[in-house]
């Protein structure tokens, strides 16, 4: 983990909604799929706070080293950053938080993205595409617009693999993701339910749809949560959420426990 | 004539305590203190000051917990902590191992919870000094209660300087009239520093979904936005006490850092600065050394106070 | 079911009046509203208030009187006016020309001098209102020292109410530690509205001069770092009293707004915004007409003090 | 005077020191030599405030009108007017102020520019240059780097009118504007002397320099004073200088009754 004066190498909108930065470092990064960074690019003290960003992508070729971020405007950091250009200097701190656990052998993995949230998945997906099995990606959006450009799509070539779901039935499968899941529930055994994962990213609500849909069919779920951060490693205790410690109830921070987290112990 | 020697960072605080330089971490920003050992060497920091501490674990306020406002933030933790037994058995000793100077800050709902925390820092030997928090906006009982009047002040610092044997700081609150007055009200009741300023006590709502931003529906307001509120504090208080004085509020580098000295105070506190640059405390060191160094001021001490109304 | 109606933007303050929109301009940030004139008509604001007004011309503090800060900035303007008797004689006339609604913010050093001022402007038949500085923190005498305590207010509002008949507001100060019991204590005594807040108290210093920049040497911290400190105080005081409160802290634009709107303020004031854009207010007027009819809601009192607590 | 939306046409470093922006308008600009505008192109809240820079040049052709200001960075908000690239938005308030009043007739004009003070004077050159007798100029830098790019000097081609003067002698008369001032008058009689009017800005430092010696000289002044502005258009009060006022002193504001003041006036 370090904090690290960065380089844009290139800041370009893609599709209708999200852009994609390059960031040069000074060293290479190593990461687990679902970690982040924070990330800031603005002079002044409004806005104050760096903005966190699942981690793309990390390169490093010929002694030159980045790492890439995928990110939606939503608010008034994501509006400055998508206005900056290459050259202009960026602050990243990374990386951080816990990622998603990719150890079990002989799973089958259901990568699961809601809106921006294939951007945390994706690099899930690079991992996982290496072994036999692979994984199944299922991406949601409202409309084919707010679906990630076809050639960023992790085994997007493979049918059958990439369930595409619009709210709107403006592309693929007319639903959400947690729709798409169910059906594809359908006809499985409790055996092979029970051999799958799903790794999510996405807005609350999906993500409680689908630890529900999880819990009642014996299907493992690791989420990636979302909070507001101040900090990002751990130290101003902002960014907790609730989640099940035996009995009880423990605030465990975002950033640092999570953001990736047992979705069956959310307290959703 | 000083000519490029290395100036004298260290400074004096209350009850015999001198440290390697007057540059601090804020409590509830640099969370145990060894979360910051990825980005820098803790040693070098003058002290640092672990989150709040209370006699048990405190869950915490649920969520939302922080906003962001115009160049400052909101936070209502409410003062979720490991509690001390677990600080004093876990943590102490990695401090210790890291080299670090650290105090510790504490917290109670009631005199006797602040009692019962501070003789058990006090046992602590490695411990620096021990800073009450009488300030916290952001729990119900305790905190506020205490700090909102000289005559709440002297009571709670009487009993706890009691306990103590330690350097022990008073930290105060913004949130006053005239905290020159409670400031005066700790020095006389035993205080060896006064610490200012905690939070301002602020509020969000979201005009669409008609709610507050935060659950505890108001928070504390810390960031460069109050550091003009603080710096006037501390320029206050420092006319107002004998005993030193740790100014905080806003402090983003070392001229903010520089301009606390100036007025009077004898170290300063970096607080949310440490979430926008992990590495801004260790830099304030940096900085202030090359500006003593610059203007050829041999000491922190030589610079502190100087402040030339005419 | 509202459709596409114009919202009722009219809000009834103390005292018999009801004004426009509830849309006001902070005194010492919009002249003697005139100056606003090549900017907008200025008869859509729901109210101006001019710069403070004494018994007799005020020359102020000499220069610097200004400091921009993180999201902020600091005034010592010392009072500067042209004196009630030119603003009669010359402003009022051209306010009325232009169908202005307008209120006076007067000062004084002592009672009397409150007293007077607020006879004089009483002759003035399309005056709305009359606002009662009791916290300008950048003057020696009057101002905040009746500002700052319960007792305090009770005794120049109640001298000052015994005046006039105008409907009479009463400015707040922040820097109290309970500014619910001050505003109690202002409807206690007779005031038809209370406004809030007046600047924070601040400071800023230049660390290589080692000299205050503003020659006061403390200054007013106003704009968009106070308002979580703003909108908090207008909550507390709504809870507290039963007459109007007008609100007012670091309001940039139509969403600020309606946020002091929902915890409960009946009108609301721009201030710092005036400066970095001049069309601020009547973009406010604007963007608070269109927010009610995108969400369906049919006037300003039904928006006003909505906050959902659970 | 209007608030206005503009878009930058063109932010150019020139030379060491100097940047020079041009905005385009939706409406076109009159405006007096020395009058000046706010300007802000930043996000946020932080820097609040716009920024005071004298109103270089407008133009308008086909029904396009645009603006120019010519600035140095000095700190923050100029710093981040030297980052903004064409196309981004800015928002300025103008024309601002009380400009140089040249409306003598049979005078000589001696127009001084300390550092990026040439920015307030060119343009009166600009309006006296198409006068009999015309202006001499008279441009002082610390070194020659901070001397205004010689094609940027009206009248520039003129040998004889123009004075450059530089504190270290890097260029032009060795010493500062006040020296030159000093040289200039050397051996003119009093009825010369009396037909002189300077128009100023500089450092304040130099600004009263002059005056001293225009004031021992029997030589009018006009001094275009700076200060903090909040406003710019006269609401705040913030700006004020101390400006005689018969036998009392009176605090004048910057933006409205000046920046253009009578040297003579102004307590020093
Ligand atoms: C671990 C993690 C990974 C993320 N990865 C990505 C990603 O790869 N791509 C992407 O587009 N977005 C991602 N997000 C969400 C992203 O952080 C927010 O969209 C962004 O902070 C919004 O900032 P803003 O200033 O534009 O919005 P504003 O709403 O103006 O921000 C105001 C404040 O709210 C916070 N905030 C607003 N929305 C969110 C949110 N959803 N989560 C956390 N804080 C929020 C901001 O950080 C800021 O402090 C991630 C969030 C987290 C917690
Ligand atoms: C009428 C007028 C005309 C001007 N014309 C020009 C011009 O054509 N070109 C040019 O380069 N500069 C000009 N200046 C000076 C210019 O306004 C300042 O250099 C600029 O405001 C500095 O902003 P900053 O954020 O970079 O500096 P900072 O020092 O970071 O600014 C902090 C604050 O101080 C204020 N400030 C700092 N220096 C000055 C100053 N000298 N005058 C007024 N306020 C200041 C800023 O406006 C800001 O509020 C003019 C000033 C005035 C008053
Ligand atoms: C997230 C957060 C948590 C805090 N927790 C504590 C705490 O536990 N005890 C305490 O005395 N102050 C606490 N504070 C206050 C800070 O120590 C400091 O007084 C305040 O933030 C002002 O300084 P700053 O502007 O540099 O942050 C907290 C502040 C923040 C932002
Ligand atoms: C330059 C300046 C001058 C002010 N003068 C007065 C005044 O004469 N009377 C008064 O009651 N308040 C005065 N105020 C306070 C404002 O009216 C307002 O209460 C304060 O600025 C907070 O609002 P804002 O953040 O929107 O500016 C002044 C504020 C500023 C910035
Ligand atoms: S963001 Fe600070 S603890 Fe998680
Ligand atoms: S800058 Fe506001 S009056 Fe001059």
């Amino acid at each position: 983990m370090g904090f690290r004066h960065g380089t844009i190498v290139r800041n370009e909108g893609h599709g209708t909604i999200f852009y994609r930065m390059e960031v040069a470092l000074p060293e290479p990064v190593q990461f687990v799929p679902g970690q982040f960074a924070m990330l800031s690019g603005w002079p002044g003290n409004d806005p104050l706070l760096p903005r966190p960003f699942a981690i793309y992508r990390a390169a490093s070729a010929g002694g030159r080293h980045s790492v890439e971020f995928v990110y939606k405007v939503v608010g008034r950091g994501t509006a400055l950053l998508s206005g900056l250009h290459g050259g202009d200097p960026v602050s990243v701190t990374l990386p951080l938080g816990r990622g998603f656990d990719l150890s079990g052998e002989g799973r089958t993995w259901w990568l699961v993205g809601g809106g921006v949230g294939f951007s945390t998945v994706f690099p899930a997906a690079d991992s996982l595409g290496h072994r036999k099995g692979g994984f199944e990606l299922f991406l949601g959006g409202r409309t084919r617009d707010q679906l990630p450009p076809k050639d960023w799509t992790p085994g997007g070539h493979t049918a059958g693999r990439l369930h595409l779901c619009t709210d709107d039935g403006t592309a693929g499968f007319h639903g959400t993701v947690v729709d798409a899941i169910r059906e594809r529930m359908k006809g499985m055994g409790v055996s092979d339910l029970a051999r799958v994962t799903i790794l999510a990213c996405g807005p609350r609500p999906m993500l409680k749809g689908l630890a529900e849909l999880a819990a009642g069919a014996g299907v493992a779920m690791q989420a990636s949560l979302e909070n507001h951060m101040a900090c990002g490693f751990g130290v101003c205790w902002g960014c907790v959420a609730a989640i099940r410690d035996g009995e009880a109830t423990a605030y465990r921070r975002v950033c640092k426990e999570g953001p990736v987290f047992n979705a069956m112990e959310v307290v959703w | 004539m000083v000519r490029d020697m290395t100036p004298d960072l260290s400074v004096t605080l209350g009850g015999g305590l001198t440290i390697k330089n007057p540059v601090m971490t804020a409590s509830g920003t640099f969370g145990y203190g060894l979360e910051f050992a990825p980005f820098y060497d803790i040693s070098r920091l003058g002290c640092l000051i672990v989150k709040g501490l209370s006699r048990e674990p405190v869950l915490g306020n649920p969520p939302q917990r922080i906003f962001e406002t115009a160049s400052g933030m909101l936070n209502a933790i409410g003062l979720q902590n490991i509690g001390v037994e677990r600080f004093v058995r876990d943590v102490v000793p990695r401090l210790e191992d890291a080299g670090a100077t650290f105090a510790a800050n504490i917290y109670g709902k009631t005199p006797e919870d602040y009692e019962a925390v501070a003789e058990r820092v006090s046992e602590v030997s490695s411990l620096a000094a021990i800073e009450v928090n009488a300030s916290c906006p952001n729990v119900k009982e305790g905190g506020i209660a205490f700090g909102s009047s000289p005559d709440g002040i002297a009571r709670l610092v009487e009993r706890v300087r009691r306990k103590t044997g330690k350097p022990l700081w008073v930290k105060l609150s913004p949130n006053v009239t005239d905290v020159g007055s409670i400031a005066k009200a700790a020095e006389d009741a035993g205080a060896d520093a006064v610490t200012l300023i905690n939070t301002l006590i602020g509020m969000a709502v979201d005009h669409r979904t008609r709610r507050p931003v935060l659950a505890n529906v108001t928070g504390g307001l810390s960031g460069p936005a109050i550091k003009p509120v603080a710096l006037r504090m501390v320029w206050d208080v420092c006319r107002k006490v004998k005993i030193p004085v740790i100014g905080i509020g806003g402090i983003m580098n070392a001229e903010d850092a520089l301009q606390f000295l100036l007025v009077g105070a004898s170290a300063v506190q970096i607080g949310t600065a440490n979430f926008s640059n992990p590495r801004a405390a260790v830099e304030v060191v940096e900085g202030i050394e090359s500006f003593l160094r610059e203007e050829k001021i041999a000491s922190v001490a030589d610079y502190r106070g100087t402040l030339r109304l005419s």
